[in-house]
């Protein structure tokens, strides 16, 4: 009937106790787990938390950035190191959301949600799990194919930081400021000589989860920036995207609007406001 | 990408009350033996201000100050019938409910006065700031407070009264529909400015300019709340809801706030609003009632306002950019008509 | 089972006990009986429940309750200044930014925790400030103004 | 951002007043900034029940057994309620007014007709109690058509959604399936006009959203009494319907409310109140009944959908001469308040414009979604939208300005209105003159003289558009030839405009109110009410 709350000083512990306990889900922010326990989800037995203080780590050395999954986004926001990433955790709702969500639970956020965890992947993240036998590390895109809340535990996630100025965020929601996202672009593009090289484009609520569009990636390579550059990119904006329709919007509407913001957002073009 | 901006203007009236009448509402006022005075009502405030606008009637019929009135709602067993909060009603029906009641209560208050001062009633006149006086002699006066004590333990005078209001039912003719549905009605002109992309089908409102015929304003903040906070539900209705986004299908219906759409503090635009009182005879103190139809004209200035804009007809609310862009499209791009 | 928890309430110490799995809003409502708190949605939507927790916003109704000990909460039950109102609600009255008022605990502790770090904030960080709290009545406008008429009128009283 | 221009209808008022027109502080707002508002669930007692409700995941369907005995024995199970605990399942609101037949049960027994119809309370110690034992419910359905489309309910052979009408359709006067508005000769004007245009306009339903949810608290008082924390919108209105539905004595109701989190049309059919008194009574312990934000968006009435279609005729100097309408409102599954919003938007036909020949027909219509009800607006909201884009398109089909276009046809005080009163106390000139002053949009002089006194004002003098007489015959006199066509065209125009006949027989006229009622006009069958007592209507 009512639940119990079990808390590990040690993250290796609450991943133990969350491969053991039934029905047991691991409390970060609380922004999805209290709902469904506000809401008597009876999947839900147990509340497994921790208190370890890597949790809430940031580790910023020699151009890799450490983020500990239970750092919160407004703990990003307070970090001047991350400023490329601000835009991003700006947007996930209001200020008391974002005193609460955190990098970890944004990777299991379903569709309109996990604008964060898209960002990550156009930042190629891995992600350490944590497990009661220790941790292992694995590529952000193949957590997110197999992505099942409750079983896995994310400790950690890491990546390079994108060089000054190539990496770019777009967020298509319909109120302001605070709105689930009809779509969400991120991009981080390297340039030599002028040319893009390493493109890495991920979308956010264009599928079950966020996703890579290597298509776009592969055609930006070597282009230029400019309308010539990108429409090879444009044209093949869609490989990959599966969008549903939902109480915000339909299918139909994601697919008419991506190409264009991923114009307007390759080429830098004002996004100042979308309805 | 073109972003193009366009006006577009709606004019309404809307009637004041249930329609067909026969929908009273009850007031009862009485003072404490020293001289304050409580409305009993059952009518609810969801916000739009009955306890403060009953207040003020109250007062200004009695002749004391507003200080000098509380508003008690509702409790079934101490306020007398209201029919409800709805339709545009309270302002109106309990309004002049109130004010018959304080008017019973006034001469009686008057009476006791006039045995107090040995005039008679009708040579007195309440001064507003809680005094009774002779007309034309100032200097012979009594307050309120003295008259009620007065009243209450010399006199065994009870300063109270009852009031009810109520617009006749009317019949409708089946045939062809001959009715008496309201007895007053308010009136607006509503002009929006909005701006189209013609690439995605976002609509922003970036300016409205209205002008509203309320009857008598008893309170103009709390018309002022009405008519900003109408005007955005229209603008919400107009471009942002519905629980049913894919009417007539029923499915994908949003659960919460993140899923019903309605403009956040980000999306408010400028609104000048201008104010007109022609009093309804029927009104208490003329006053009609702002709280529904503010909404209203926002709706159709706006789907106006994008046909200016861009040259498509969205004849189906909400006005998504969904809809504008199908539209955009089947039209084979923009045609803006003439900029207004 | 209920667990204990003890955390200072508007500066009071309090101590009550919950049911596993209870939110902050139900605790503070229910069994701590701070009524100022209010709840919309229960599903982190709408910030009608927003507290303060060490100074930041929350949302209450997804904040597990235990996660609070030994945390101080504010909420608009503590809003006062002794026996005068916070800048805010003095503001909030002047712009008449209520109308039916069930918004308007969230609303202030919002705009409190803006105020609190910023004390000078541009209509933008209002704005955003707000952004999570649904209100259904007043259009937000005067809410708008409310909150940067109290940093004026906090600031210069701090001068 | 407000402003008054006092100076317009002056010699109307009398402003020498003392506390009218003060912007005087809300009795409220210290309660508000401070938290101290009470709403209805600011109240608190000891050993408080809860109440859930379990909903049709169907949007119609037969219930062929309810298996509710693991529910029973869950723990913290104080009650289970069954559609046969309620004393009387069969309920519309506006009985109260004697206002068309009960058709809608508490809880429903044998058929659910739309998704999220309430079947079964579960009263236990929690929320969470009780939402745990309705998971061990089973219910087995054998599912039914549904109908979701207004037009498609009034086909032949369209499912039947509410057996009390099972036409789809409201009954009005025991006669008709929908209103009527006749007034003039709409045809005949058609004929007349220069142009001619039909439209459709559809209006999604919208859901209130106040920030606090439906609500209430049934509270065991001493003597058999009830007193009921409620965030009802109509105080009597909610005890009545609630001492109906429990077959109780409306003194032993004591309701108390008044401060409510927002209302918006959507806390007026006392959606909680019967069943926490029921739940109190059978538990004798206080019960909460609060709905959930998911619940109040989906399974709390809306304002419902409204189809609508209007066809004109238009003279080329821009009098509109004919208007017909055809409205369905979606009402759902019961009928609610949806059968007095059709009278509604029958009375405002065709809107604040003296057109003399208008015809309308309005249903209200079942189909199988959630009841809808008031909203701000009500009735009117969405034919608004509708006859104000209409009314742009017609200014755009004659090239007219659209303000201008209104203000020609804005009705003056005396004109007579189709629902056959004469028009007093109008101010539509004025606001549209005022309003396009202050946004810069260009009137031309004799647009900015005209007004809403008899007759409009000297410009529309020498009876030239007249409409004080009325009825009016299909065709007004012609208005002044310096009418404006100032841009092209933008639909085909008649080649020539049809030659002018002599107006067709007028109406007969019939005296301001009160008119005689027509004979063997009743709404549904006389019954009970606390509010009017007995009486025909």
């Amino acid at each position: 009937m009512s639940i119990s709350v079990k808390t590990f000083p040690r993250l290796a512990d609450a991943a133990g106790a969350l491969s053991q306990e039934r029905g047991a889900r691991f409390l970060a922010g609380g922004t999805l787990v209290m709902r469904s326990v506000n809401e008597a989800d009876p999947s839900i037995e147990t509340i497994v938390r921790s208190t370890d203080p890597a949790l809430t780590h940031i580790g910023l050395s020699s151009g890799r950035v450490e983020l500990g999954a239970g750092v919160t986004m407004a703990a990003i926001l307070a970090e001047r190191e991350l400023s490329y990433l601000h835009p991003v955790a700006r947007i996930i709702g209001g200020p008391a959301v974002r005193e609460a969500a955190t990098v970890g639970g944004n990777l299991f956020a379903p569709p309109p949600y996990g604008d964060f965890a898209a960002a990550l992947l156009a930042l190629d993240a891995t992600v350490t799990l944590a497990g009661g036998f220790g941790q292992r590390e694995l590529p952000l895109d193949e957590l997110l194919n197999r992505r099942e809340r409750g079983q896995t535990l994310v400790a950690s996630v890491a990546f390079r930081r994108p060089a000054d100025g190539t990496f770019r965020f777009v967020k298509v929601t319909r109120v302001h400021p605070k709105g689930a996202a009809i779509l969400s672009i991120s991009a981080q593009l390297p340039l030599s000589n002028g040319r893009v090289s390493g493109a890495r484009i991920a979308y956010g609520a264009m599928g079950p989860a966020p996703l890579r569009a290597k298509a776009a990636e592969r055609a930006l390579e070597g282009r230029t920036l400019d309308a010539a550059g990108i429409a090879p990119a444009l044209a093949v904006a869609h490989d990959g995207t599966s969008p549903t329709d939902n109480a915000i919007g339909s299918a139909w509407w994601r697919r008419e609007i991506l190409p264009i913001h991923l114009r307007r957002l390759l080429l830098g073009e004002q996004n100042v406001r979308h309805s | 990408m073109a972003k193009h901006r366009g006006r577009g203007v709606a004019t309404i009236n809307y009637p004041i009350g249930m329609n067909l009448g026969g929908d009273p509402s009850q007031a009862l006022v009485h003072s404490n033996p020293t001289g304050k005075f409580t409305v009993a009502l059952s009518s609810i405030d969801l916000g739009q201000g009955m306890k403060s606008v009953t207040r003020q009637i109250c007062a200004e019929t009695l002749g004391v100050p507003v200080e000098d009135v509380y508003v008690d709602t509702a409790d079934s067993d101490t306020g007398p019938h209201c029919m409800g909060s709805f339709a545009s009603r309270g302002t109106h029906r309990v309004g002049n409910a109130v004010m018959v009641a304080a008017r019973e209560a006034r001469a009686v208050m008057m009476e006791a006065a006039a045995e107090e001062l040995e005039v008679d009633p009708g040579d007195l006149e309440t001064d507003g700031k809680g005094s009774i006086r002779v007309k034309g002699a100032p200097h012979r006066s009594i307050s309120v407070r003295d008259v009620a004590i007065a009243a209450q333990f010399r006199q065994g005078k009870t300063i109270s009264g009852r009031g009810i209001f109520l617009v006749p039912l009317s019949d409708v003719d089946p045939e062809t529909g001959e009715m008496s549905p309201a007895t007053c009605y308010a009136h607006a002109c509503l002009i929006a400015e909005v701006e189209v992309d013609d690439e995605t089908g976002d609509v922003a409102v970036l300016k409205m300019t209205s002008a509203y015929e309320i009857g008598r304003a008893l309170n103009p903040k709390l018309v002022e709340q009405q008519l900003v906070g109408g005007a955005w539900m229209g603008m919400s209705h107009a471009l942002y809801e519905t629980p049913e986004p894919y009417y007539p299908d029923t499915r994908e219906g949003p659960r919460d706030f993140n899923e019903y759409l309605m403009p956040g503090p980000g999306d408010v635009c400028p609104h000048d609003i201008i104010v007109l009182e022609r009093p309804a005879p029927d009104g208490p103190y003329g006053a009609k009632g702002p709280g529904e139809m503010c909404a209203n004209p926002v709706l159709p200035a706006v789907a106006n306002a994008i046909f200016n804009a861009v040259g498509v007809r969205i004849d189906e609310l909400p006005i998504t950019p969904e809809k504008v862009l199908r539209a955009l499209k089947a039209r084979g791009g923009v045609q803006p008509a003439r900029v207004r | 089972m209920k667990t204990p928890i003890q955390f200072r309430l508007n500066g009071e110490e309090v101590a009550t006990f919950v049911e596993g799995g209870t939110n902050l809003l139900d605790a503070l409502r229910e069994t701590v009986g701070d009524l100022s708190v209010k709840g919309g949605c229960w599903q982190g939507t709408c910030g009608t429940c927003t507290v303060l927790v060490d100074g930041s916003p929350r949302l209450s109704c997804l904040t597990l309750a235990e996660t609070c000990a030994g945390r101080s909460i504010e909420t608009t039950a503590g809003l006062r200044r002794g026996p005068d109102l916070h800048p805010l609600q003095t503001a909030f009255m002047e712009r008449f930014a209520a109308q039916c008022g069930y918004c308007t605990p969230g609303m202030l502790m919002a705009a409190k925790a803006l105020l609190d770090k910023n004390p000078n904030p541009t209509r933008e960080n209002v704005v955003d400030a707000i952004g999570g709290n649904i209100c259904r009545c007043t259009g937000y406008e005067p809410i708008i103004n409310a909150v940067l008429d109290a940093a004026r009128s906090d600031s210069r009283r701090r001068a | 951002m407000l402003e008054f221009r006092k100076d317009i209808f002056a010699d109307e008022r009398d402003d020498n007043l003392h506390e009218i027109g003060q912007p005087t502080q809300r009795q409220d707002m210290l309660g508000h900034v401070t938290g101290t508002s009470p709403y209805y669930d600011d109240h608190r007692f000891s050993n408080l029940l809860h109440l859930k409700i379990l909903r049709s995941p169907h949007a119609h369907a037969r219930i062929r057994s309810i298996d509710d005995s693991a529910a029973a024995r869950a723990p913290g199970v104080k009650r289970i309620i069954r559609a046969a605990d309620v004393p009387v399942n069969l309920n519309t609101l506006l009985s109260l007014i004697q206002f068309g037949k009960d058709d809608e049960p508490s809880l429903a027994s044998d058929v659910v007709r739309y998704k999220g119809e309430p079947i079964l309370g579960i009263v236990a110690t929690s929320e969470r109690a009780a939402l745990e034992a309705m998971a061990l419910v089973r219910i087995s359905y054998d599912q039914l058509p549904a109908v979701f489309d207004v037009e498609e309910a009034l086909k032949p052979g369209a499912p039947s959604v509410n057996s009390t009408y099972p036409k789809n359709t409201f009954e009005y006067y025991n006669k008709y399936d929908h209103q009527k508005l006749r007034y003039g000769d709409v045809e005949a004007g058609f004929a007349q006009a220069d142009v001619v245009f039909e439209e459709r306009y559809q209006m999604s339903p919208i859901e209130h959203a106040p920030t606090e949810t439906n609500g209430s608290i049934a509270v065991p008082d001493t003597n058999g009494r009830f007193i009921v924390y409620t965030s009802t919108q109509a105080l009597f209105f909610s005890l009545d319907t609630s001492a109906k539905i429990n077959a109780v004595p409306s003194n032993q109701l004591h309701f108390i409310g008044g401060t409510v989190g927002g209302g918006f049309g959507g806390k007026v059919d006392t959606l909680t109140e019967p069943l926490s008194i029921l739940a109190a009574r059978l538990t004798g312990a206080p019960v909460r009944y609060r709905l959930s934000r998911h619940e109040e968006m989906q399974f709390g009435s809306p304002r419902g959908g409204e189809r609508i279609y209007i066809k004109d005729g238009i003279m080329r100097d821009g009098r509109i001469i004919a208007r017909k309408v055809r409205a369905y409102f979606d009402s759902g599954a019961y009928t609610r308040l949806s059968s007095y919003a059709v009278v509604k938007c029958a009375a405002h036909i065709p809107g604040p414009y003296t057109i003399p020949n208008v015809s309308a027909d309005v249903y209200c219509v079942f189909t199988n979604r959630t009841p809808a009800t008031a909203m701000r607006g009500f009735g009117v909201t969405a034919l608004d939208f509708a006859l104000e884009c209409q009314m742009d398109k017609g200014a755009v089909a004659i090239g007219m300005d659209p303000l201008e276009y209104r203000i020609l046809n804005a009705y003056r005080d005396g004109d007579m209105k189709a629902h056959r009163r004469e028009a007093k106390n109008c101010a539509l000139i004025e606001c549209a003159q005022v309003a396009a002053e202050k946004a810069n949009w260009p009137l031309r002089e004799e647009f900015r003289r005209m007004s809403s006194l008899k007759g409009g004002g000297a410009v529309r003098g020498g009876g030239t558009v007249d409409r004080t007489r009325a009825p009016a015959p299909a065709v007004p006199a012609r208005a002044p030839a310096s009418m404006p066509q100032r841009i092209s065209y933008e639909r085909p125009t008649p080649a020539a405009p049809p030659p002018y006949t002599a107006p067709p027989a007028p109406p007969p006229r019939s005296a301001p109110p009160p008119p005689a009622a027509p004979a063997g006009s009743t709404h549904g069958a006389p019954r009970f009410s606390s509010v009017f007592g007995t009486r025909r209507r």
